[in-house]
């Protein structure tokens, strides 16, 4: 780390001319170092900005946006270019912490395959267009003189929160229409309507850093869960001191948070409300524990599950229910999470209800789970995304009730299943825009496409769904010039949408940064005295400086509306006698990163296998298939066939088939195209029945052997230590006896 | 710059070593005039110790250029390593030594061989008296078979060294001037 | 002059380093703690290390051969069925084991002493560094680490890892590597060196926790801590002493055998400046 | 003539040859290649050219396409090394123990012998360098002045070996050189030309006096003295470069010894198959006789069954000591994806040679020369095994990898066999093969000592009085 040391008031008047360079500059061409199709301009520092100290790093704070968990950032920007990510120590949410895509952000932002020039759909093909053109184009369809109004025009985005976000909603509402599509693949959503039904909050605070046992039913807090960094730092102090926690997991094939659990219990999928009903069982049946807060029509459910029902339907052993259980009533306060796996069936909002139940009983309320309260400006907050949206949008454009739409920060051709039939469905809509950096599946299906600046170009405000301890907005500001002159910001492009639509309504604002400045400027005793008039720059300067604006919270308490449904437990179809279980990861994400380099070279961190998909399977399904590891096996659903290599190993339960989401592009530049195959692709229809979200856990599969060796490239050619004590392991109560002051 | 009595070199050719064996005991034991078995050189085609015997204690300095040559690359080798390490800005110290005995001896002892070998090279080219002008009597079938005596003799003392090689059934006797220095 | 100067200097300070355990010749001896229970595996850490020590990504078929470079790789193992196991069992249920295993910087480093042209070596923070100009890649080193830690330039990597605008992220601060040439984590090196320059320019001592390296500050679990072990009020120091590991043996001895900390391979007396805290597993 | 036949099977050379007879004989050699000889240089120039090829294509796109990864950082390269140097040992060796012990049955085969073991020195030369991951520097690891007060790292076996190999090249050209002298006066005084030049340079004014014998004697002497230690010291330096390293299966104490006797086993079996070649195409039957074949053969099956033995006391030592990391890789050399190799290793190199034990076989050439081929292929096995088990296998298993040499690789091992071809082809039509002077000297001193050849006395016994009368030593004046 290059310590910057010069004047504090130095900084950040650093900090404010930086900001107005990048934004004032808008596409001029960038001071120091420039790369146009691959041309390198190197213009000597004979009279080098202001700030600019040759050799000296400076860190400038920003948010990072390769997922929607907004951790905070600081890059270290040396000679105008950025060079290093790092977390934001200033960040409540991340404390100066990051995780590797977060790392990677770099490589999104310096991506070879980025898009450089507007593009527009001419004969049937995507052919270069000046930004007059296609914004020429875009008023033509979607301007006030297109007549296009209502339900006709719709958003469909990723996770959006902060100003862009009311920008967007702006932009609708001028429309007359509704239709914003919130499209994640990873998602929360059904924990966040289990939490909003049951506890009147959708995003409690999870202290797992306060649990002494955490049971988690397939969520992965350390992977993809939410907002990872953050239960990390929580996750270390869980597992500090005298009180080390203990982590339970059970789910169907290993995630990052099962392979560092205490124990991992292979679940077989669906049955993870059962187990969490078996455990309330035999918490209130055998440890006699107080059942008065929770409802008759609960605890007559409870009772139908008794543990020989449960273990035969989830597959644990009865002693491993019963210790687990007894587990959880001696180390109160415990927390018990249900994650993706649960989530993920046509019962899912039931088992997740299950868990939930279980926090109740066991009097984690209040203690583990505590209430959080709304974000003090809604219209910030942020706009979670889910599956069900992708499935409403599929029903829409099949329906052919859109005329015009514009995707931004989502690919819902990759992620949509085949079943959807999305792709046809897309097509059909008469006028697709994508705001995008790279050509990925749903842009080349787009009749528009909009370069974008990278996230580390571009001015924005967040607001974490998840927020850790304080809410706070997280500030996105530029770490560098635009690479490519040709790419503009989607706050500009929001605004200048906006301005289509209503002309002069924005007229005073240069552009998305002074609108952010003023928007900001408009929260109260943020920039603003009382009485003030002007902007306090200095105050701008620090929340630039800090990356982040602490808002107050008001908390509310949780209001409690128990209620609980019977499980939905599917029985298998004997033709297709495994689960296909497409794994997320905190590599490639939802296929999102696939396109960096530094990721596809990241070893998967359960399988370690590099630049490919790969099959998950039991030990005891291989010697049914007679498969050695790197064998191909067809995964075959009703919905398609993938064939791909296996990895064996025991993290998996032994009737599931577990493939990574993330590979298997067929578009999105050099380092993802032609790699691997997409699970998602072939998942089988079925929606959870609340919330309306795909059933991703939920597809049956059968496999077969092809009798060929595929290519599994894998860092390390071990699967065990060999007898050496290279990781060495004592137990819990060794550790408790000796390190009990820190 | 004349000498008073000249001299020649008279060359005897033998057929075999038996012959000039006898012709050298011959002249050991008849006392020629003017020819002392000092200035007697056999030439042969292989090495012959017994001739050698015959001829008397002769000085081979070899074996001393080899001690010098290998004491001086035991030394110098030392030394020079010694040095270089000591010198050497880099060189790690961690806990470790920095003239490092152990790998040293290893390197001294090849030293030691290296130079003792190229001293025995050069001794062997002085003492063997190689890479100088050589006299032209010579014949190239003392390389194939022949063995060749060189006796240095004034000119009145000619005949009897002649005689002397006829009667051991001399092939061929070739004489040349002894030139000045 | 010199010669004898420098032989007589350098003799002392060899005689000294015997007599008093090794290790006070050192400005800094750099070391680190890595709590393998905090450790997710999530190999944020590795990434981090790509993005500030310009590790070339190798492609598909080279990392295929074995000619990856990852200076800080994660390393997972699986419980062994039969070694410390009562029965075979048919999950993994105490999860994995995760191993960051980087260069291990040994004081009595084995890559050291074989490397013909001294291009590694040991500087007097205690680091074992390798000079990348001075390499002429015999890889002898690389075959006596018994880490297998090091990482060679098998081909001029910068010719395709980094097309443009790729390139523009390099860190200025460390070279690119070209082929032929042997690397390996350095500690950021080039971190420490521009704290160390600072700290000298105003004149004072570095300050633990000042000098990150990239690994530790990315780590979203901090189970990686890095600091100077000389300076006995650094969290590292403390951590050593705390777990009573200690350089200078070959087995640690322990007042309480429970005590976390081991070093990888002590065995070997390489001499290690990474200490582990054992993994905890409940149950 | 059938008693002669019957006299060069038992003795090593027949004391009836003219001195004269000699001297054509080997000129003659060096004369007039036919079509074979240029047909050898060909292929050998051809192969050296693949070799070339592939250093080329390495020298611009790195080591990668050899398939070095990372535990095989040396392979093929540092394996083909050994070889070469194990090669290397024969002829100086051999002729500098045999000269110190006066077994004269070394003077015909000895020339070839140590031209062999100079221009296998000359290709083993070649690897360290070309292993070199920038080779362009390899003139770092000499030890000279710069200003930057920069030296080599004098602790590494590498620069040892640098030094050792330096000094054995010397000693080796030396001695070859300083007992090719006299022959060069011969070659001089037949030759005319650019060859009469070349001789007369070379030969340094030898005139054969008592004094040049004198010294040269001395020198001869001297010289062996000093490559007897050197040799085994190459050897075991080159040992070092495994055993002073940590890992399992290099890192034993045994490995000098055992490398001197490997060494020696393939210079043996390369001399045998030299032997066979020379014999066969400069019909050099009169001096390459079969016993002395037969004795280089029974030289051969002594050594062979001292690097069995010490093979066996390393496995019985890594198995007695207990050292898991070590006994893995013993364990994978026996069962493991290198097991095919390193059982040929154990059958050519430790079953093979009991096949010398018949005196039938070690007097027919054209069963030794497919044995000694095998025996050398055994010992470069045995290199390659030293190298690429432990490699795959070390103590951290992580990193536990089987490799395959690439194409470059192989290339490059391809062509040092080309240019050590090439080497000995120039080799043997520039300079006598077979030592004139010395063979003078055994011829003549076989007339003349008693022969006191305990085998000859027990043939002639067994003869009975048939041919007694011919077969009586010769004496004088015949």
């Amino acid at each position: 780390m290059s310590k910057i040391e010069f004047d504090r008031r130095d900084f950040l008047k650093v900090m404010g001319v930086s900001g107005v360079a990048a934004t004032v500059a808008g596409c001029d061409m960038p001071s120091y170092i420039t790369s146009e199709e691959g041309a390198e301009e190197v213009i000597p520092y004979l009279s080098p900005e202001e700030f600019v100290i040759p050799g000296v790093g400076v860190h400038y704070a920003s948010t990072c946006l390769q997922c929607p968990a907004t951790c905070g950032i600081r890059g270290r920007v040396r000679e105008g270019r950025v060079l290093k990510l790092e977390g934001n120590p200033k960040s409540a949410l991340n404390t100066g912490k990051l995780c590797q895509m977060g790392q990677a952000g770099l490589q999104t932002h310096y991506n070879p395959d980025r898009l450089t020039k507007p593009l527009v759909r001419k004969d049937g093909a995507l052919a270069e267009a000046t930004w007059e053109d296609a914004l020429a184009l875009i008023e033509e369809k979607t301007g006030p003189s297109s007549g296009l109004s209502g339900g006709r025009f719709a958003w469909l985005t990723g996770t959006i929160s902060g100003h862009q976000s009311v920008l967007l909603k702006a932009h609708l509402e001028s429309l007359g229409s509704s239709s914003h599509f919130v499209h994640e693949v990873i998602n929360t959503r059904v924990w966040q309507a289990v939490c909003q039904d049951m506890l009147g909050q959708s995003m409690p605070r999870l202290r797992i850093d306060k649990a002494k046992m955490v049971l988690s039913f397939g969520a992965d807090f350390l992977g993809t869960w939410m907002s990872p960094i953050h239960f990390s730092a929580d996750y270390a102090r869980f597992r500090s001191g005298e009180d080390r926690g203990m982590l339970v997991q059970a789910e169907p094939s290993m995630s990052l948070t099962g392979a560092n659990a205490d124990l991992w219990v292979a679940l077989r999928p669906g049955t993870e409300g059962v187990m969490a009903l078996g455990l309330a069982n035999v918490l209130i049946n055998k440890e006699r524990m107080d059942a008065s807060a929770l409802p008759a029509a609960a605890l007559e459910l409870i009772n139908q599950y008794g543990v020989s029902r449960t273990t035969k339907m989830t597959g644990i052993a009865g002693d491993r229910l019963i210790r687990i259980a007894r587990h959880l009533k001696e180390r109160s306060p415990s927390l018990v999470l249900a994650g993706a796996s649960a989530a993920g069936h046509v019962g899912g909002y039931q088992s997740v209800q299950a868990a939930m139940l279980l926090n109740i009983l066991l009097g984690n309320i209040d203690q583990t789970i505590e209430a959080s309260g709304d974000f003090a400006l809604p219209q910030l907050a942020s706009v979670s995304g889910g599956t069900s949206d992708l499935s409403r949008f599929a029903d829409a454009a099949g329906a052919g009730k859109l005329d015009a739409v514009f995707f931004d920060g989502s690919n819902p051709l990759f992620a949509a299943p085949n079943h959807l039939g999305l792709t046809e469905k897309f097509d059909s809509i008469p006028f697709k825009v994508a705001f995008s950096q790279f050509m990925d599946e749903t842009t080349a299906h787009a009749d528009v496409v909009l370069p974008m600046a990278s996230a580390l170009e571009d001015w924005g405000t967040h607001v974490a769904a998840y927020q850790g301890g304080d809410h706070e907005i997280a500030f996105q500001q530029p770490l560098m010039e635009p690479i490519y002159p040709g790419t503009r910001s989607f706050g500009d492009m929001l605004l200048a949408l906006n301005s289509m639509r209503n002309p002069g309504s924005y007229d005073g604002l240069e552009d998305y940064y002074g609108y952010l400045q003023s928007a900001v400027g408009s929260i109260p005793g943020v920039l603003k005295g009382e009485d003030d008039e002007a902007i306090n720059v200095s105050a701008w300067n620090r929340i630039l400086q800090d990356g982040r604006l602490q808002m107050p919270v008001d908390t509310r308490a949780f209001t409690s509306n128990l209620s609980m449904d019977d499980m939905d437990v599917r029985d298998a179809d004997p033709a297709f006698p495994y689960y296909l279980v497409p794994t997320p990861r905190g590599t490639l994400y939802d296929g999102r990163h696939a396109n960096i380099p530094w990721l596809q070279e990241s070893p998967d961190q359960i399988s370690k296998v590099v630049w490919n998909s790969w099959a998950e399977i039991h030990p005891v399904t291989a010697a049914k298939l007679a498969v050695e590891e790197g064998d191909v096996i067809t995964v075959t659903t009703p919905d398609g066939v993938l064939e791909v290599p296996v990895y064996i190993h025991k993290g998996i339960h032994v009737d599931v088939v577990a493939v990574p989401m993330g590979q298997g592009h067929e578009d999105y530049g050099r380092y993802a195209r032609g790699r691997g195959v997409n699970p998602l692709k072939i998942l089988q229809p079925g929606s959870d029945a609340k919330t309306g979200e795909l059933a991703l856990y939920g597809s049956r599969a059968a496999l077969a052997a092809t009798g060929r060796a595929g290519r599994l490239i894998k860092m390390g050619n071990t699967e065990t230590q060999h007898g050496r004590k290279i990781v060495a392991t004592i137990t819990a109560e060794q550790q408790r006896r000796n390190e009990g002051d820190s | 710059m004349a000498r008073k009595t000249p001299k020649k070199r008279l060359l005897g050719l033998f057929g075999d070593f038996e012959q000039a064996i006898k012709v050298i005991i011959d002249i050991r034991q008849y006392e020629i005039p003017g020819v002392s078995v000092d200035n007697i050189t056999i030439k042969s085609p292989i090495e012959h110790p017994e001739i050698e015997e015959i001829l008397g204690d002769r000085p081979c300095h070899v074996s001393k250029f080899t001690l010098s040559g290998a004491l001086f690359g035991l030394i110098f080798g030392a030394f020079f390593l010694a040095a270089a390490q000591a010198n050497f800005l880099i060189q790690p110290q961690g806990g470790k030594p920095v003239i490092t005995i152990t790998s040293n001896l290893v390197l001294i002892y090849e030293m030691l061989i290296l130079f003792g070998m190229l001293a025995t090279f050069v001794g062997f080219l002085f003492g063997a008296g190689l890479m100088r002008k050589r006299s032209t009597l010579d014949d190239e079938m003392i390389s194939l078979d022949q063995v060749g005596i060189v006796i240095e003799v004034e000119d009145e003392n000619i005949d009897p060294v002649r005689q002397l090689f006829e009667k051991h059934h001399v092939l061929e006797i070739r004489d040349r001037e002894l030139k000045d220095q | 002059m010199s010669l004898v100067r420098n032989f007589i200097e350098d003799w002392s300070r060899y005689r000294r380093s015997i007599d008093e355990g090794g290790f006070h010749e050192y400005e800094h001896m750099w070391g680190m703690v890595i709590d393998l229970d905090k450790c997710t595996g999530c190999n944020a850490c590795s990434v981090a290390c790509y993005a500030e020590n310009n590790l070339a990504v190798v492609g598909e078929d080279k990392f295929e051969n074995g000619q990856g470079m990852h200076w800080m790789r994660i390393e997972r193992y699986w419980d062994e069925p039969n070694i410390g196991n009562e029965r075979v069992r048919d999950t993994q249920e105490h999860g994995a084991s995760f191993m960051p295993m980087m260069c291990q910087q040994c004081n009595s480093a084995t890559c050291e002493p074989v490397c013909p042209v001294s291009a590694a070596y040991h500087t007097p923070d205690g680091l074992n560094a390798q000079i990348y100009n001075r390499c002429v890649g015999s890889r002898y080193c690389a075959n006596n680490c018994p880490y297998r830690l090091r990482y060679f330039n098998f081909f001029s990597y910068y010719e395709d890892s980094w097309p443009s605008p790729l390139d523009m992220q390099l860190n200025p601060d460390i070279t690119v590597r070209d082929k032929g040439v042997m690397e390996k984590c350095t500690f950021c090196v080039q971190r420490i060196r521009s704290t160390k320059n600072a700290a000298k320019m105003e004149d004072r001592q570095v300050v633990d926790g000042e000098v990150q390296t990239a690994c530790q500050q990315t780590c979203p679990t901090s189970a990686i801590v890095f600091g100077d072990l000389l300076d006995h009020e650094s969290d590292v120091h403390k951590l050593w002493h705390k777990h009573q590991t200690r350089l200078g043996t070959t087995k640690q001895k322990k007042d309480n055998p429970e005590l976390r900390g081991y070093r990888l391979y002590e065995q070997l007396n390489t001499e290690p400046s990474v200490t582990y805290l054992e993994r905890v597993r409940d149950v | 003539m059938a008693e002669e036949t019957h006299l060069s099977a038992t003795k090593d050379i027949d004391e009836k040859i003219a001195w004269a007879e000699i001297n054509s004989d080997v000129l003659r050699s060096m004369e007039n290649p036919r079509m074979g000889y240029w047909l050898a240089v060909v292929v050998s120039i051809c192969m050296l050219m693949v070799g070339v090829a592939s250093e080329v294509y390495q020298y611009n796109v790195g080591m990668g396409p050899a398939q070095l990864n990372n535990p095989h950082m040396w392979d093929l390269y540092i394996s083909t090394f050994v070889f070469w140097i194990g090669m290397s040992h024969s002829g100086t060796l051999l002729s500098a123990i045999l000269h110190l012990f006066h077994a004269d049955w070394r003077k015909p085969i000895y020339r070839f012998a140590e031209a062999m073991t100079t221009f296998s020195l000359m290709t083993a030369l070649v690897f360290p360098i070309i292993h070199l991951g920038r080779v362009w520097n390899m003139h770092w690891v000499i030890p000279y002045y710069s200003d930057r007060g920069i030296w080599p790292n004098f602790r590494s076996p590498l620069v040892w070996d640098a030094f050792a190999i330096t000094t054995y090249l010397t000693g080796s050209v030396l001695f070859l050189y300083i007992g090719m002298i006299p022959d060069l006066a011969i070659c001089r005084d037949n030759a005319i030309g650019w060859r009469k030049r070349l001789y007369t340079f070379m030969s340094v004014g030898w005139r054969g006096d008592d004094r040049q014998w004198r010294n040269f004697r001395k020198t001869y002497l001297l010289m062996a003295c000093f490559l007897i230690p050197l040799a085994v010291s190459v050897h075991s330096i080159v040992a070092a470069d495994f055993a002073m390293a940590i890992m399992p299966g290099w890192h034993v104490t045994s490995f000098p010894p055992y490398f001197v006797s490997g060494a020696l086993y393939s210079g043996c079996a390369a001399i045998i198959t030299l032997f066979v070649l020379l014999r066969y195409f400069f019909k050099f039957e009169q001096y390459m006789t079969l016993p002395i074949l037969d004795k280089t053969c029974k030289l051969t099956f002594a050594i062979a069954m001292v690097w069995s033995y010490l093979n066996l006391i390393e496995f019985a030592s890594v198995w007695y000591g207990h050292d898991i990391p070590a006994k893995e890789v013993l364990i994978a050399k026996f069962t493991g994806p290198y097991s095919p190799f390193f059982l040929g290793m154990l059958f050519c190199g430790s079953v093979l040679p009991f096949t010398l034990a018949f005196e039938k076989i070690r007097r027919n050439p054209m069963l030794l020369l497919p044995i000694s081929i095998f025996l050398n292929v055994g010992m470069w096995l045995e290199r390659y095994m030293i190298v690429a088990p432990t490699l795959s296998l070390a103590y951290h298993p992580w990193s536990w990898d089987v490799m395959w040499p690439g194409w470059v690789e192989w290339g490059i091992v391809f062509g040092s066999f080309g240019w050590f071809g090439l080497l000995f082809l120039i080799f043997v039509k520039v300079f006598p093969s077979v030592s004139m002077y010395e063979v003078k000297e055994m011829v003549y001193h076989r007339r003349r000592v008693v022969y006191e050849d305990a085998e000859l006395r027990a043939h002639e016994y067994k003869k009975g009085a048939s041919g007694a009368s011919s077969a009586a030593p010769a004496t004088e004046g015949s």
